[in-house]
């Protein structure tokens, strides 16, 4: 038994079936993004005057990886295109650079978590606020009952001010760019070494500091997923997956359109979360 | 006969590569007049809103348009994908309008 | 009518193709009936594993009409085994109420998502839409074996998370944010899980059977050619292809406000037990409503668009006459699959929902119930002029058309937000959507079974016992849920884990009104004695089903039923590629009764002669 | 007719037989659309079981009745649109009586109780502000307001008086309740975060049974503690006298 229209179109709608297969998932892509999107809009319209932070991203990073994926859609395409003009060779290197750029994304995302990982805010019982990155903890650390212990001090590199807020409740969400505002002047970065025992809370600015960041790791937790998932693909249909260009060109040349079209929707997504994230 | 179809379809072949250059270049200067957009601090939100997001549908456009060859797809997809952005439209706008309509929150 | 009998088949291609085609080898057990890509036998899959879901769901509520009715007292006979199972929830056989909102919120899922939608849509479909359109299979076979794995493991999570301490998730099926989150155990975060497994699997079978409607029609089989029941998959698969995401997302982000401590659904000053939750705040409990609904209402349609084309088949085939107003029937269903994304709000009336804002929603709700109202309308008239034979899938199939009416006809009281005020919430809601969905679409699907076993097996099931199933069945659905309505309108609320005891009138407080009389609050006794009698009359249903396959009456021919459409022009059962000749289409789906024809049916296949 | 049939629960509230009214015009429409087609159904399929016609009538109905039937559903279902559903329910979410006229009182609901916060005296509630929330002040009740001093709380009864335009201002400290007071037709989901207006004016003095109508944990069957007591004028100035006796109740908001 033969699928028919797995390799050439149907006459009547001109596609063959994992072109509108692939479009069809896109279109429920867009439904999930969307959502999240449209999730994104109502968090932020909703927001408490204030609490929404600006400028928490690092914009440069930011640019560099659109860039990065950029090239990758354009090379994903061109690689196509060589398959279409019978050039597997090129395609082979042409695409080496999609799946090269697709792994520089992850790295410089990586890079970009890992920098909000290691990001706190730190609450002092007598009310001072500390926000900035870390740099050691020192001492304590142990794990009594199954539990790991605090370590004695935390130091973070970063700038100090006095509670303005009124309350440690409000104080969970205390923007660097509000505070500044209020005091007028840019605040010193230095370094601070702050026993644990003084602290009243400390976080990091992982996805449960506040809505904005929930919003930016589910997005782009989400979108790196696509990414990473989509690089798998096209890696797999780059490498051993290629042994069909020999039995089936035309069905390889498919799959390679098909894996292209994807990794181009994720690019497209990237187009609209950058601005959102990063810039609005 | 078919040797000057082949020559053709090398002809457009080279055109599309053309092609997808031009819209990686416009892409990459989408991308810093965004970023300088930004940097330049425009006088309100909205227009920091507006410009950002025009700039990013039409960068959006071209990665759908040409990279995707939406611009010359078949009527099946288009149907599909209108459908697709009715719905996407609906489900945003509809859950924007409704909560911004009533409840007010607790604290204002 | 039976182009070759598949044996012949199969010897046929032994000699005609030599060792590079690999299909025609003997694909062994696990690849024939377990990990198969075939269309067919991931049908029967399907079918098996969603009825057995189904009456699971149907046990759990058992259990609680039990403590509906007796609140307190000890569950017999599983009332031990509860305990010994389940722990504390269950102490003495008695069901707490955590036990009876976990039940509950299992009762709704397991109905929902893996019972009527697999069973009507995944079971029904995957076996019948590439047969009813001349298609040798799905157009990506692997990805539906994917897909039904993928359900399986959603399905098995869902009852595993039963056994974890606290126990399945007590959200209700909507699992409403904040309290679904809020709940300390563990529950939620499995049934989130398990629902992500379950919309992937409905994505990718969606995606499959679109495509394959598009893309795999045999010659001649034009878009108005095709079978109402075909046209009512390809709608559904539409609706699970663009309404399930914004589910998935919704649930990544309960998720995350589960373990990662987030805020998404949850408003700053939030208190649990008098304490201010540690949390950041910010989010909105409107959100998850949003985005829950947005699947959920257009998720009705598909529990009852599959189901009104199983319906509109077994009518026509039944009644021997075309049915009527084919067109209208394609495009009223095109139209409730397009606006049941727009009407979704309807749920939420009571949250503070403004005037401009619900009149969008109840007018698109009132047009929505427009299309169904012609859907059944043309039901109806088909039946008009016909020679109507009584078989058990006939009987189920009738009996739907006033069932639907009914719950259909008590959702414009619910659609008017004014009127909802007094019923939201109320037992009214559950006695109308059970009456679509179990009189309604758990018939069609009953129907569907009977209809369609001779084909699926080369038996038929014994008349007698259907035709006693269906009768006991019919009445006791109406005596469990038509009094529900009376309950609602007398103020009875729904999701009570002592069935409304609390709010009965005592002689404490005989001066306060507006309190539940003796006599509604004891009708539970009667509803819950319709449910247990329910039950007993699945068990003609059960034994039917399991002894038929062994034992049932061989038909002697493909078409037992005389039908018109593609998926009884093939050998029985249907072998793998599904149609021994290359198969080309000339009719429209329902030439029954034909003037002038020598028979009263004339098959799709059959050239018109000029 | 359908009144009797629908056996309506009793009405306690102005706008409350306006609920009645629309519920028994739908349920008229329902009834006659579900007795015609019943009786079409049921002849039918008598008249054409298979014993008797023994052929079937390839085209079978013939004409334009069933398109000017959905036609007049249709009517029918935008009259009751236009005419009731729309107008009413505005009436009830949007005009708000003149908060002079009225008695406002802040519904809080929790895990599983209803506290009702009355303003006091001075018909004020006073301050809030989020940085005062905490355990014992969920809504941030600047207490050293003078306002705020003379609130009065109760827990699971709401006092209201006869014939006077009543405002509540409904939320939640926990997960999400529905306020729901069948002789009152007055239902209102409790959401954390929101603060919901609903307003209704009773007219029988009674005391009423208040229904927590939406899941709301372990707890959601045995949430009935609640009532709302009507008393004449007299006797909720009375009631609110003793309340707010020796300047205002410690109001503790718990
Ligand atoms: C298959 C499922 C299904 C279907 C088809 C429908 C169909 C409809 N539903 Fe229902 N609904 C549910 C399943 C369904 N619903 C569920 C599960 C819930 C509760 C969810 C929860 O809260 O847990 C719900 C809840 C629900 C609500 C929310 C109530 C509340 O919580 O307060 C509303 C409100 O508008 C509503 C309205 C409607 C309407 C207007 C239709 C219309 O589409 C109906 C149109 C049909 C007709 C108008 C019938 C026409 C018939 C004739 C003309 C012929 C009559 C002849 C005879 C009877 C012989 N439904
Ligand atoms: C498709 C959906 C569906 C179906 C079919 C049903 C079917 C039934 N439901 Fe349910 N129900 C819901 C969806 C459904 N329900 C939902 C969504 C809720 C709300 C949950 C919530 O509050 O969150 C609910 C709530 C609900 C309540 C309210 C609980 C409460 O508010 O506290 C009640 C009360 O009586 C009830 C009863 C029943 C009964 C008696 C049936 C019966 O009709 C069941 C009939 C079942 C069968 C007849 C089984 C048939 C199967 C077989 C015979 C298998 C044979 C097997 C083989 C051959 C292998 N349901
Ligand atoms: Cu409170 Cu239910
Ligand atoms: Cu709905």
């Amino acid at each position: 038994m033969e699928i028919p229209f797995t390799t050439l179109p149907r006459r009547d709608t001109g596609l063959y079936n994992a072109k509108l297969g692939i479009w069809l998932f896109l279109a429920s892509e867009v439904m999930l993004f969307g959502a999240l999107f449209s999730s994104y809009i109502l968090l932020r319209v909703g927001a408490m005057p204030g609490a929404w932070p600006h400028g928490i991203l690092n914009v440069p990073v930011g640019t560099v990886n659109t860039l990065v994926l950029i090239c990758s859609s354009v090379t994903v395409v061109l690689g196509w295109a060589a398959l279409k003009a019978n050039d597997f060779a090129k395609y082979r290197k042409i695409q080496l650079v999609t799946i090269a750029c697709a792994g520089m994304f992850v790295c410089i995302k990586s890079y970009e978590y890992y920098d909000k990982f290691t990001h706190y805010e730190v609450v002092m019982k007598d009310g001072r606020v500390i926000d900035g990155h870390l740099v050691a903890k020192e001492g304590g650390g142990g794990v009594v009952d199954g539990r790991r212990q605090p370590p004695e001090f935390i130091v973070l590199h970063g700038v100090e001010f006095a509670a303005e807020l009124k309350a440690a409740g409000m104080a969970k969400v205390p923007l660097i760019e509000r505070l500044e505002k209020q005091s007028g002047h840019h605040l010193e970065h230095k370094e601070f070494r702050i026993p644990w025992a003084e602290t009243k809370r400390v976080q990091n600015y992982g996805p449960w500091h506040n809505t904005y960041l929930a919003i930016y790791f589910t997005l782009t937790g989400l979108h790196a997923l696509h990414v990473i998932g989509g690089a798998l693909v096209i890696g797999w249909i780059w490498g051993p997956g290629a042994a069909m260009w020999k039995t089936d060109p035309e069905r390889y040349t498919n799959r390679v359109e098909v894996s292209g079209l994807f990794w181009h929707f994720v690019d497209l997504v990237w187009i609209f979360l950058f601005p959102i994230l990063y810039l609005l | 006969m078919s040797s000057n179809k082949a020559h053709s379809s090398h002809d457009h072949h080279q055109k599309g590569i053309k092609i997808y250059i031009l819209v990686f270049l416009a892409l990459i200067v989408g991308t810093i007049i965004t970023v300088l957009a930004w940097k330049i601090h425009l006088p309100t939100i909205f227009l920091t809103v507006l410009v950002a997001l025009v700039i990013a549908s039409v960068k959006a456009s071209l990665v759908a348009g040409w990279f995707m060859h939406l611009a010359s797809e078949q009527r099946m997809i288009y149907a599909i994908l209108g459908f697709t952005a009715f719905f996407f439209l609906g489900m945003m706008f509809l859950t924007v309008w409704a909560m911004s309509d009533v409840p007010k929150p607790i604290f204002p | 009518m039976s182009l070759h009998a598949p044996e012949h088949k199969h010897s046929e291609h032994a000699h005609g193709h030599g060792e590079g085609d690999p299909h025609h080898h003997d694909p062994g057990f696990w690849r024939g009936y377990v990990f198969s890509t075939d269309h067919k036998v991931i049908g029967i899959q399907y079918g098996v594993s969603s009825l057995l879901f189904l009456l699971f769901g149907f046990g759990l509520m058992l259990a609680m009409r039990w403590q509906i009715a007796y609140p307190g007292k000890p569950i017999p006979i599983i009332g031990g085994f509860l305990e010994a199972a389940l722990g504390p929830v269950a102490a003495g056989g008695v069901m707490t109420p955590d036990l009876y909102n976990a039940f509950g919120a299992m009762h709704g899922t397991i109905m929902v998502f893996l019972g009527v939608v697999p069973l009507g849509f995944a079971a029904f479909g995957n076996y019948l839409v590439p047969l009813q359109i001349g298609a040798p299979d799905m157009a990506f076979p692997r990805i539906n074996m994917a897909s039904f794995w993928s359900f399986l493991l959603g399905g098995v999570i869902m009852l595993v998370s039963f056994f974890i301490p606290g126990g399945a998730a007590q959200g209700g099926w909507t699992s409403y944010s904040p309290l679904a989150t809020m709940i300390p155990t563990n529950g939620q975060t499995w049934w989130i899980i398990a629902m992500v497994l379950i919309i992937t699997s409905s994505l990718l079978g969606s995606v499959n059977f679109i495509a394959t409607v598009i893309q795999l029609r045999a010659p001649g089989m034009t878009w108005m050619r095709m079978p109402f029941f075909t046209w009512a998959q390809f709608v559904t698969a539409f609706i699970l292809l663009l309404a399930f995401p914004p589910l998935e997302a919704a649930a990544v982000m309960q998720l995350a406000d589960k373990v990662l401590h987030t805020s998404f659904y949850l408003p700053t000053g939030l208190m649990a037990g008098g304490n201010l939750v540690d949390i950041s705040g910010g989010g909105s409990p409107l959100l998850w409503q949003h985005l829950f609904w947005f699947l959920a209402h257009p998720e009705v349609y598909v529990l009852i668009l599959p189901a009104m084309g199983i319906v509109s088949e077994i009518i026509a085939n039944n009644s021997r006459k075309p049915v009527f107003g084919y067109r209208s029937l394609v495009y009223s269903a095109l139209a409730v699959g397009f606006i049941s994304f727009i009407v979704w709000a309807h749920h939420m009336y009571l949250t503070g929902m403004g005037t401009k804002i619900s009149t969008f929603f109840q007018t698109t709700t009132m047009i929505i119930s427009i299309p169904s109202v012609i859907i059944l309308t043309c039901l109806f008239l088909s039946l008009w002029g016909g020679s109507i034979r009584f078989n058990t899938a006939m009987l189920f199939s009738l009996a739907f058309l006033p069932m639907f009416g009914i719950g259909g006809l008590t959702g414009l009281p619910l659609g008017f937000n004014f009127s909802d005020i007094h019923l939201h919430d109320s037992y009214y809601v559950i006695a109308h959507f059970h009456y679509v969905v179990a009189p309604g679409s758990i018939f069609a699907l009953f129907a569907g079974v009977y209809h369609w076993y001779p084909k699926m097996t080369g038996r038929r099931m014994n008349e007698l016992l259907g035709k006693l199933h269906f009768g006991t069945s019919f009445v006791f659905m109406n005596l469990l849920f038509f009094p529900m309505f009376v309950q609602g309108i007398a103020g009875m609320s729904r999701r009570m884990s002592d069935g409304g005891a609390s709010y009965m009138v005592t002689e404490a407080t005989a001066d306060v009104i507006g309190r539940l009389s003796k006599a509604i609050i004891d009708a539970n006794i009667g509803i819950s004695t319709a449910a247990f009698l329910l039950g007993l009359a699945q068990v003609p249903f059960i034994i039917n089903f399991f002894y038929s396959i062994f034992a049932g009456e061989k038909v002697n021919s493909d078409n037992p039923w005389e039908a018109t459409t593609l998926e009884w022009q093939t050998p029985t059962p249907p072998p793998h590629g599904n149609f021994a000749t290359a198969i080309k289409v000339y009719r429209g789906p329902y030439d029954y009764s034909l003037p002038g024809a020598a028979r009263d049916f004339v098959p799709q296949n059959e050239p018109v002669r000029s | 007719m359908m009144h009797k049939l629908l056996n309506l629960p009793l009405v306690a509230s102005e706008h409350g037989k306006d609920v009645d009214q629309l519920m028994v015009l739908v349920h008229w429409l329902m009834f006659l659309l579900f007795v015609g087609w019943s009786i079409f159904f049921v002849y039918t399929l008598v008249r054409f079981r298979s014993t008797v016609a023994k052929k079937a009538d390839h085209f079978g109905v013939r004409g334009h009745a069933s398109t000017w039937l959905e036609v007049g559903v249709a009517s029918f279902e935008a009259v009751l649109l236009i005419g009731f559903a729309v107008p009413l329910w505005a009436k009830v979410v949007d005009d708000f009586p003149a908060e002079k006229d009225a008695l406002i009182v802040r519904v809080v609901a929790e895990q599983f109780g209803w506290n009702f916060i009355y303003p006091g005296a001075d018909g004020k509630f006073g301050k809030q502000d989020l940085g005062l929330v905490a355990a014992d002040n969920p809504f941030g009740f600047d207490k050293t307001d003078p306002a705020t001093r003379d609130n009065v709380q109760t827990l699971n009864e709401l006092h209201v008086p006869v014939g006077k335009p009543i405002i509540l201002n409904l939320s939640s400290k926990d997960v999400i309740h529905s306020f729901k007071v069948v002789p009152l037709r007055v239902t209102q989901d409790c959401i954390p975060g929101l603060n919901i207006p609903t307003h209704f004016v009773p007219n029988k003095e009674g005391k009423y049974q208040v229904i927590c109508a939406q899941l709301c944990g372990n707890g959601h069957a045995a949430m009935a503690a609640g009532v709302v007591v009507v008393d004449s004028q007299q006797v909720y100035d009375q009631w609110m006298t003793s309340k707010s006796a020796g300047g205002g109740a410690a109001t503790s908001f718990e």
